[in-house]
């Protein structure tokens, strides 16, 4: 008779949120779930794994990154010439075949994040209008429990009733726009900014209290009012920011005037790293890092978060709902360019781009993410990211990991990169080492913490049994690359690479109560400027499969 | 020298990519009776389509019958040399870094694929994109030298990054299009559009009468470019038959593609 | 006029469907009210000529399920022939899967895999060319949302919407009163591009009757005047038979625009130059962005094949004409498209879904497809169906099968269908196959 | 007497409706088996509607078809029109110039009268 359990056996445990650092102890599993040790001595688990001497962790959390989605298949659809020559994903009796590049197909994307030990990612920036697209690809990457944030900072209905001062309405409006997406969080990109490009050639904001025209608003009003929003709504995840002026020289004043509007609402502030450069407008050679500074306020308002958004040298596709910046960037590099607006929602664009250590600008990037990890005091509020793949592949994590924790792999690094890093970054005096502690914090306990997700992230009882158990290794890019074991909801599902079982994995998202009063002012508005018709807008339950509605209690 | 005469009769494609002299070279006749080649979806050996016999050791390979079903001959080969005596199918050479291959009669589309090296001597006529980028590669042949006796196809030597291409006979459209640098030279009539978008390099179309270049191209002088004598002296120390002509004609040069750089050259043969 | 079936004398309570879908062509219309009386669409209100049609020409019928060589036979038992066929074959091809679900397409794709074939759609023989330019310079686009709220420079190249997409004007290009063009029409200047004086040339503000095969030179020309390059007038006359003074106003007005949008059809793909006419257009529209905004679409003609554009890709990494004979996909197209597969003979076997290559394939083409062992999925007969190995009648999608659908400008909808049908689905039989494919490959 | 066009295939609203009613029935087979033709080249080589003319490209490739007036001045001459579907696909190559695209449009034909 099976006792239903699955216990992993002596394994060296990882579980900041519990404070377990490294203590030998066993888990136990059952019906998908961690549990207590069963009281009965005599219970039998019907299946053990052996652990001792390994690593055990939770399983990863991506909170970050772009999967799935139409700027994403659009990005997959644009690159052949890099998928003929990347590794080939080779069709097993039960895994299906894939490529690979800088933005894989959808199987193969699941297969490679299980691969690595990850078991929950999150889509960073969909526009509500394609959600059901989302849902689809979804469906189609195995292996990850999933979710993604809807794009709200350029949302026309969003920036009205922020002009006409209705912070219930847009509250409302929030809340409707999420759950008829069946999203997470709201994303907001270059707020304002965005517009201003679909109105004009090249057109951007500059600053955080420039216009908006035709909707008279300010990008600093639109961050203010939706992070209120998003915290009144005591929804799992604090809006989730993609800062004015990324990637532009002298962008840190930006940057800091941005985490001030937040005041004492929560904000994520995602791929800080982008977000942290000194120097003239457009001058190369005062280009510099400005994390010192930066670094000093997060490590000051614990009301805010940040996840990294690593480079790693090499080629990748960068894509992003912020429109001009795709122009920019296509226009730097002289490549080819993707972009598309979305109606009353975002825009988006796409251009593939090569990080050389040769290059000065690129070579701070680098040193400018990893100054953010070593300087960042509390590993909680600092989180691993490659924004993949637009500072590169989430593939590179391990070797991320290995810079954080190996001082004389990073020295050796700094050899080869652009010798103006030394003294234009604080990179090279830098001496801490993460702790595997630490890092189980920003590659898992932290993010899940973040996104307000009680069930991941952690070894406890009631947390879903996603474990990843590594083989110890001083080269902790081989540590982390290859897992000895990767367990989704209770099931073996990769063993020394090979994946077993790829499950499908549920969707996440969010369901906050709203004034449904409001439904009929926001049909009135979109029947007069959407192409579609209102009552096919809405994503319903049925339309989802594997899902679990995160509750809004909030903090 | 190793030779393998073709015995098949399918008209599903057959994939020999990997079969290349430097591969082969160390193998006794038995291990590459045994080589895999795709015939569709479905492994096969070797043995099973081509009676295999000499050494393969001076990595000379000669293939034998109507092959013209038989894709990715040479591909990536970086050594050697391999003779094709009949038709050959699609990317003969495609990728290759060194060494030469002959094809005795018509090979199909793709010869010497995005090339990086070595020597492609088509006998016969090619189909279309030789020596060109695969779809949306933003480089395409980097080198080498491609001879096509006969006629080519349409888009030859397009994004072309660097290297030498010649045609015997008549190309089809788009010949040099996207063209970042290189040389390609065709000696028989051309279709339309030569050179579209053109950035730098240099396209010669030496036929009987040359079409009309798109509207930004422009007429700068006429001369006879010296660097051109050197280059048809060159083809004809490779076995390539240079109209006698052509060495002396005074040529009509035109600069373009003045809707995208505009460093290129097209010259034509004006007598 | 289309003219709908003629009800039955006895009155019975009529159903109305608000908001349904049509998914005859690229336009994908959501706002149809549709009217059925016992099992028949009686009426489609707000639905075009070609809409109408669709919905009353797919009332049900009593055709068998499946057709084995011609003769009926149960739909299990042509389950079982097809895995047989597509397991056998060295060299099958999957092709089709415009006008079906996305479900279904993602079945296909898996059959695909499973029989190491070759998955290709009618892409290949639509807008893939334009998918090739768009791989080679990228894509300056929008939702049609944003043409009917910003657009007032609107450009219909090479196309005849008026014929092919009729509601496209009054929908989203022309008619809409928008955010930025409040007084539609009026706010906007058409221009049509075309070698015929089409009924949508006839609509223009503007009209350039271009030479035939000269959309390349004319595009050229354009690209010029765009970088202030001098061009010949006598050559210009003599290459597009429009004087360079026309072409050089309608510069002028591109760069005055406040968004252009060109929205471009079969006249540039399918005419010699193909992907490049397309690269030609598509680089003209990113170069305008110099000096405005400037939106370029393709006209895509059928109701879902944007969305088998978007299953192949997220599914393999490539949007048409994929390879999967080496066990992972590969991407040529002019290899592996099956325009050529069968022209050349490679093809040895074929799953057709709710496509008809019998009718609109090349004559090399169709005879090589006459001499293989095919499958067919379509709710119509066909010349396809009729010379098919397997033959299933199945349900259609939108008017009996609920599912997902991209618009041409990459929108998911969803269908709401009127009918039920006695008809399997395209998803249930293709799930059948897959089930039985994976088990005879084991 | 033999003259020189060229041909263009494609869709029309016609055509269109007849792929719903059905490929086999009179609409769809009528449109696509009537070639339009633009009235000053039908007056000079002696055509009325209906009379049925052999169509053949360069390849060899041939189709007899029954010629129509082009409305107004819809077709310049020295162009023809065909619905597309089984005799404007009798009249396409296989070859696709490596782009998955067989050349369907812009084609070059002679045109003759049948008597």
């Amino acid at each position: 008779m099976s006792s239903g359990y699955f216990k992993i056996a002596g394994g060296t445990v990882y579980d900041p949120i519990h404070g377990v650092d490294g203590d030998v102890r066993d888990i136990w599993i059952r019906d998908g779930q961690i549990v207590e040790t069963p009281s009965d001595f005599d219970i039998r688990p019907d299946k053990t794994l052996d652990a001792s001497g390994l690593v055990v962790m939770p399983g990863g959390v991506d909170m970050h990154c772009h999967i799935a989605g139409p700027k994403v298949n659009a990005a997959r659809k644009m690159r052949p010439e890099q998928k003929r020559k990347a590794e080939k994903v080779v069709r097993t009796s039960n895994t299906r075949s894939g490529t690979m590049g800088s933005v894989p197909s959808t199987f193969a994307t699941g297969y490679k994040y299980a691969g690595l030990g990850y078991t929950t990612a999150f889509d960073a920036a969909i526009p509500p209008l394609a959600a059901r697209h989302v849902h689809e690809e979804f469906e189609d990457t195995p292996c990850l429990d999933k979710g993604f944030f809807v794009l709200m900072g350029n949302n026309h209905f969003v920036m009205e009733s922020i002009h006409r001062k209705e912070p219930e309405k847009l509250r409302s409006f929030i809340a409707w726009l999420l759950g008829a997406a069946k999203g997470f969080t709201p994303k907001v990109v270059n707020p304002g900014g965005v517009e201003i490009w679909k109105q004009l050639p090249s057109g951007n904001v500059h600053g955080l209290d420039e216009n908006v025209a035709h909707f008279d608003v300010t990008p600093r009003q639109i961050i203010e009012q939706i992070a209120r929003a998003v915290d009144a709504l005591k929804l799992p995840h604090s809006v989730h920011l993609h800062a004015n002026n990324l990637g532009m020289p002298g962008n840190w004043i930006t940057t800091l005037e941005t985490m001030k509007t937040f005041g004492d609402s929560r904000g994520h502030l995602a791929h800080i790293q982008f977000h942290s450069y000194g120097g003239g407008e457009g001058d190369e050679n005062t280009f510099n890092s400005k994390v010192v500074e930066l670094v000093e306020y997060v490590n000051a308002h614990h009301n805010l978060t940040v996840d990294v958004g690593q480079v790693l040298f090499g080629e990748t596709t960068t894509m992003t709902a912020d429109g001009p910046l795709g122009y920019y960037l296509s226009n730097a590099f002289k490549s080819k360019w993707f972009s598309s607006d979305t109606e009353m929602e975002s825009g988006c664009g796409i251009a593939p781009i090569e990080y050389r250590n040769t290059s000065l600008v690129h070579s701070l990037q680098w040193a400018i993410g990893l100054e953010w990890y070593l300087l960042a005091k509390d590993p909680w509020r600092v989180v691993m990211s490659t924004d993949h793949p637009n500072g590169g592949s989430f593939l590179a994590y391990p070797q991320i990991i290995q810079l954080l924790m190996d001082r004389t792999y990073r020295q050796d690094m700094l050899k080869q990169v652009h010798p103006a890093v030394l003294e234009r970054s604080t990179l090279a005096d830098l001496t801490r080492e993460y702790s595997l502690n630490e890092i189980c914090i920003i590659t898992r306990s932290g993010p899940a913490k973040i996104l307000g997700l009680t069930r991941k992230g952690h070894l406890g009882p009631g947390a879903d049994a996603d474990i990843t158990i590594y083989t110890p290794n001083d080269d902790k890019t081989k540590m982390f690359e290859l897992p000895r074991a990767v367990i989704k909801s209770g099931v073996v599902i990769v063993e020394h690479g090979e994946v077993r079982e790829p499950l499908t994995g549920k969707l996440l998202y969010v369901a906050p109560e709203y004034d449904t009063s409001i439904e009929s002012d926001i049909a009135e508005w979109f029947e007069k400027y959407y192409s579609i018709r209102f009552r096919n807008y809405p994503v319903p339950l049925d339309y989802l499969h594997d899902r679990e509605e995160v509750a809004c209690a909030g903090l | 020298m190793l030779t393998l005469r073709y015995k098949a009769d399918t008209t599903v494609p057959v994939e020999v990519e990997g079969l290349t002299p430097s591969a082969v070279r160390g193998l006794s006749i038995a291990e590459i009776q045994r080589f895999d080649l795709f015939h569709g979806n479905r492994k096969v050996p070797l043995a099973e389509f081509f009676e295999i016999s000499g050494d393969p050791a001076d990595a000379r390979m000669e293939f034998e019958g109507d092959l013209a079903g038989v894709h990715w001959i040479g591909a990536q080969m970086s050594e050697g040399e391999i003779h094709v005596r009949g038709n050959a199918g699609r990317h003969v050479g495609s990728e290759m870094t060194g060494g030469v291959i002959h094809v005795h009669g018509n090979a199909s589309d793709w010869v010497g694929g995005e090339m990086h090296g070595g020597l492609i001597h088509v006998h016969g006529n090619a189909g279309h994109l030789v020596g060109s980028a695969y779809r949306g590669s933003a480089k395409g042949m980097t080198a080498g030298v491609i001879l096509i006796d006969g006629s080519a196809g349409n888009e030859v030597g397009l994004t072309m990054r660097r290297g030498l291409l010649a045609v015997g006979g008549e190309c089809g459209d788009f010949v040099g299009a996207n063209l970042i640098a290189g040389t390609v030279l065709v000696f028989g009539p051309c279709g339309n559009r030569p050179a579209a978008a053109m950035r730098r390099g240099t396209v010669g179309l030496f036929g009987a009468n040359p079409p009309s270049l798109l509207v930004s191209f422009r007429k700068s002088c006429v001369c006879q470019p010296t660097f051109l004598r050197l280059i048809l002296r060159h083809l004809e120390s490779l076995g390539f038959a240079v109209p006698s002509e052509c060495h002396n004609a005074n040529y009509g040069i035109y600069h373009g593609d003045h809707v995208a750089v505009g460093r290129g050259e097209i010259l034509i043969r004006e007598n | 006029m289309a003219t709908p079936p003629i009800t039955k004398p006895i009155e019975s309570p009529a159903t109305v469907i608000t908001d349904a879908t049509c998914t005859f062509c690229g336009c994908v219309c959501d706002d149809i009210d549709i009217t059925v009386k016992d099992n028949h669409i009686t009426d489609a209100k707000r639905a075009c000529v070609l809409g109408k049609s669709w919905f009353y020409g797919h009332a049900a019928d009593d055709r068998p399920d499946c057709l084995i060589e011609g003769q009926p036979a149960s739909v299990a038992e042509g389950v079982e022939r097809a895995a047989r066929i597509l397991t056998e074959a060295r060299y099958p091809i999957v092709y089709g899967l415009s006008d079906t679900t996305s479900e279904a397409q993602r079945v296909a794709v898996a059959i695909g895999d499973a029989i190491a074939g070759t998955v290709d759609t009618t892409t290949s023989v639509c807008h893939g060319p334009s998918g090739m330019a768009f791989q080679g310079v990228g894509e300056v686009t929008c939702t049609l949302g944003e043409v009917a709220n910003r657009g007032d420079l609107i450009i219909f190249w090479g196309g005849n919407p008026a014929e092919s997409h009729p509601r496209h004007f009054s929908k989203y290009s022309l008619m809409p009163k928008g955010m930025f063009v409040p007084n539609g029409r009026k706010d906007r200047t058409a221009v049509g591009v075309d070698v015929r004086k089409t009924k949508t040339a006839k609509a223009m503000d503007l009209f350039f009757q271009i030479k035939p095969r000269s959309d390349f030179e004319a595009l050229w020309t354009l690209r010029a005047l765009a970088k202030s390059v001098e061009v010949d007038p006598e050559q210009v006359k003599r290459d597009t038979g429009i004087e360079l003074s026309r072409w050089q106003d309608l510069m002028d007005r591109m760069k005055a625009a406040k968004f252009g949008v060109i929205l471009f059809g079969m006249g540039l793909t399918m005419t010699r130059g193909k992907h490049l006419n397309s690269e030609a257009l598509l680089s003209l529209a990113r170069d305008m962005n110099a000096f405005t905004r400037f939106v370029v679409k393709p006209m895509r003609g059928h109701g879902n094949v944007t969305g088998a554009d978007n299953v192949v890709t997220w599914q393999t990494g490539y949007p048409f004409g994929v390879n999967m004979s080496r066990g992972y996909p590969r991407f040529n197209p002019g290899e592996y498209t099956t325009s050529d597969t069968l022209a050349r003979g490679e093809a040895d076997a074929a799953l057709l879904v709710a496509c008809d290559p019998m009718a609109n394939f090349s004559q090399p083409a169709r005879e090589r497809l006459q001499s293989i062992p095919y499958i067919a999925l379509d709710p119509k007969e066909t010349p396809t169906t009729r010379s098919a190995a397997v033959a299933f009648t199945t349900a259609t999608y939108g008017i009996n099968t609920p599912g997902t659908v991209y618009r041409m400008d990459d929108v998911p909808i969803y269908l709401r269908p009127a009918l039920s049908s006695t008809h399997p689905t395209d998803l249930e039989v293709l799930s059948a196959i897959h089930r039985r494919v994976t088990e005879l490959k084991k | 007497m033999t003259e020189r066009f060229i041909l263009i295939p494609g869709r029309t609203s016609k055509q269109g409706c007849g792929v719903s009613e059905g490929k086999f029935d009179r609409v769809y087979q009528q449109e696509i088996t009537t070639l339009q033709v633009a009235p000053a080249d039908m007056k000079r080589m002696g055509l009325a509607n209906g009379d049925r003319v052999r169509v053949t490209t360069e390849s060899g490739r041939q189709i007899d078809v029954a010629v129509t007036a082009a409305t107004g001045d819809e077709l310049p001459p020295g162009l023809l029109f065909i619905a597309y579907g089984d005799l404007s696909s009798r009249l396409m190559d296989g070859e696709t110039h490596g782009s998955g695209m067989p050349t369907s449009k812009g084609l070059d034909v002679t045109m003759e009268k049948l008597s």
